[in-house]
């Protein structure tokens, strides 16, 4: 039951990160939800272990720490290297 | 969550070219294979997908510019109604197809059951993903290896990789000094749980593509936190490109060597004592073979387009 | 008739002609990479889809379960996948060479120029030397 | 003792729940970029440590516990970082925060804090 609870949070936080992805009017509330994103999709996948009795499968949390991480540094490399034109000094 | 991908896709038409869209669109897409119970496909995905296809696009992306002029919007309204009737046809089709979820479809009627039963006592590893993919259909497997080594031989001899000569000084104080600091604490524990995965995959979800990837993504990280000139000469590509022909030949190799040892091609368990060992001895070799040449395969794609970037520029 | 249990099935094929509109409307190539790879974690998730079954768990063995979901569409999916990534790695490749050959990505403008070196060569004499100059380097 | 165990995990992981949801609202609603970062970034680290909290009381001490402790300590180590190169690459390419103060007040700043 608690477990059901928090992956329904978890959904609707997931959810909400998804529209600002979508709205985010520059590039990085993008790269941010993303991230945000990320973080949310580790927790997912560890409660979501814990709902089906299998808590066996957190090593795939732990690759989603790790190349959320790396995914962020990338793109934040490549914006850095190529700014993306007018898109990022609107707020 | 199904629901949740869809409207990604409905939104991914109208923004233009975001790749975030694409990573959060394979991170939902990871989210699914878990809960439809495909453990191994979650991990590929989550690292393919979100590591190396985000960074490799934005590297294209960096080089082709981001400006998308719009075609003339005259052909909107063909392709729509295309897609609309082929999508009709297409759903009209699985009016005959089995409820999802049931269990008495055709898909697990016919070799399924066989491999669910009987593979835990005739490979003595419980995971059955990896017997499956290494023993069983160790065929299949070794023509992937074969395919992702062919679109390496393909990119290379496309824009192949301009080593830098650019050496960064070393004696200014860097400039992502954090960056840097937590890249160093992070790439150890990350190459550990490459290995981890690649020797763990019998008995929990992995394996050797899975752990190529997570090698190749520390390496990536490496070359980003610092510069592509350490990277290269971390691993250089010279020997990344002997290794990476060498994992396929290890798999081949393995092939090659049940066969002297009296069996047919690729059937393991001629290699060990017990056709139980030697099975497990087969598929740690093979997996090994695997993750070889992916790891390689990936660090050398990364090379490949980054270097492309920077010369340009 | 139409019952919800085969939604997996349309959420597919919604999945796939997204893609599929995708590919035919877009004019700019990475665009159309990107379609084609939504086209192909639509089969994906198909195979995927199919192989779950009610009340099974993921396919590693433990004690005391019997009922696991199919590990045969898994094997497929999982290849596929880094299958998938070194050919979309491929296609962008060609992308970045005709980015260098033609100077743009955008398909209308490439083509237009392909006209211009088949049909006017006499006239164009110096643009197709251009870009086959720039195509051999 | 079931009972106690039980609930401090309900607790757990509901105040990761109330947590991880103020972030997502602040992402969602707050004007600008540097307020939804700062929304977004605090908010994650405690959500994910009460979560995971959560999720070692109701495991008991196994491998699980541990692969969720080494989780904590990535995610809190990742995060931050990820955070501040975020704000980094966001303030070197222009993007500047838009303050409460005058003009004057906010540019000397701005310049100090690189």
């Amino acid at each position: 039951m608690m477990f059901a609870v928090t992956t329904l949070a978890i959904l609707v936080i997931m959810g909400i990160a998804l529209a600002r992805a979508f709205l985010g009017p520059s590039v990085y509330d993008r790269i941010l939800a993303v991230n945000m994103f990320g973080t949310k999709t580790v927790l997912f996948i560890a409660v979501y272990g814990f709902l089906t009795e299998r808590p066996d499968f957190l090593d795939i949390a732990l690759v989603y720490a790790l190349i959320n991480f790396i995914g962020v540094i990338a793109v934040l490399k490549f914006v850095e290297r190529y700014p993306p034109p007018a898109a990022s000094n609107e707020d | 969550m199904l629901v949740f991908t869809t409207i990604a896709i409905v939104r991914l038409r109208n923004l233009f070219a975001i790749v975030m869209l694409s990573g959060i669109y394979s991170l939902l897409l990871a989210n699914i294979f878990v809960t439809l119970d495909a453990v191994d496909v979650a991990f590929t995905e989550a690292s393919v997908g979100a590591g190396i296809s985000t960074v490799l696009m934005l590297a294209t992306i960096g080089i082709t510019g981001y400006d998308i002029k719009a075609r003339s919007n005259i052909r909107r309204l063909v392709p729509l109604i295309v897609v609309s009737i082929t999508g009709a046809v297409l759903v009209y089709g699985t009016m005959d197809m089995p409820a999802f979820t049931d269990a008495m479809a055709p898909i697990h009627q016919h070799v399924a059951p066989r491999y669910i039963i009987d593979s835990p006592q005739e490979i003595g590893i419980p995971n059955m993903v990896t017997s499956v993919l290494a023993s069983y259909r160790g065929y299949d497997t070794m023509g992937e290896v074969i395919v992702v080594f062919a679109a390496l031989v393909g990119v290379l001899s496309l824009i192949g990789i301009r080593e830098t000569k650019v050496v960064p000084n070393y004696l200014e104080p860097p400039a992502r000094p954090i960056l840097q600091v937590m890249a160093k604490l992070m790439i150890p524990f990350i190459i550990l749980f490459a290995l981890y995965v690649q020797f763990h995959g019998d008995f929990g979800p992995g394996g050797g593509f899975q752990a190529g990837v997570i090698f190749s993504v520390a390496i990536i990280l490496y070359t980003l936190t610092f510069s592509q000139y350490d990277g290269m000469r971390l691993m250089p590509p010279k020997i990344l490109k002997i290794l990476a022909a060498s994992g396929v030949l290890i798999y081949g190799g393995t092939g090659i060597w049940t066969i002297l040892k009296g069996g047919t091609f690729l059937n393991y368990s001629v290699l060990g004592d017990t056709s139980v060992a030697g099975q497990h001895l087969g598929i740690l070799v093979i997996e090994f073979g695997v993750g070889l040449t992916v790891a390689t395969t990936m660090m050398l794609l990364f090379f490949a387009f980054v270097s492309r970037g920077d010369s340009k520029r | 008739m139409i019952s919800l249990e085969l939604y997996n099935y349309w959420v597919v094929i919604f999945l796939m002609m997204a893609g599929f509109y995708i590919l035919i409307t877009s004019n700019h190539l990475i665009k159309k990479i990107i379609g084609l790879n939504i086209f192909q974690t639509s089969v994906f998730m198909l195979y995927i889809s199919m192989g779950k079954v009610a009340g099974g768990t993921a396919p590693i063995a433990v004690e005391g379960v019997s009922n696991y979901s199919n590990p045969l569409p898994h094997v497929l999916i999982l290849t596929a996948i880094v299958v998938g990534i070194a050919t979309t790695s491929l296609a962008l490749a060609l992308v970045i060479r005709i980015k260098e050959a033609y100077g743009s990505v955008q398909e209308d403008e490439i083509l237009e120029m392909d006209q211009i070196a088949d049909h006017g060569k006499a006239e164009d004499e110096d643009n197709q030397a251009d870009s086959s100059g720039a195509s051999s380097k | 003792m079931n009972l106690i165990i039980d609930g401090l995990s309900w607790i757990c992981l509901l105040i990761g729940c109330a947590l991880g949801l103020s972030g997502a609202i602040g992402i969602f609603r707050f004007k600008e970029f540097y307020s939804r970062l700062h929304a977004a970034s605090i908010t994650d680290t405690l959500c994910v440590f009460f979560i995971a909290c959560g999720l070692v009381l109701q495991s008991g001490f196994s491998l699980v516990t541990v692969k969720l402790v080494f989780m904590v300590v990535l995610l809190w180590l990742t995060g931050p970082v990820a955070s501040h190169a975020l704000i980094r690459a966001a303030y070197q390419t222009g993007l500047k925060p838009r303050l409460a103060l005058s003009e004057e007040t906010t540019s000397p700043r701005g310049k100090s804090s690189t």
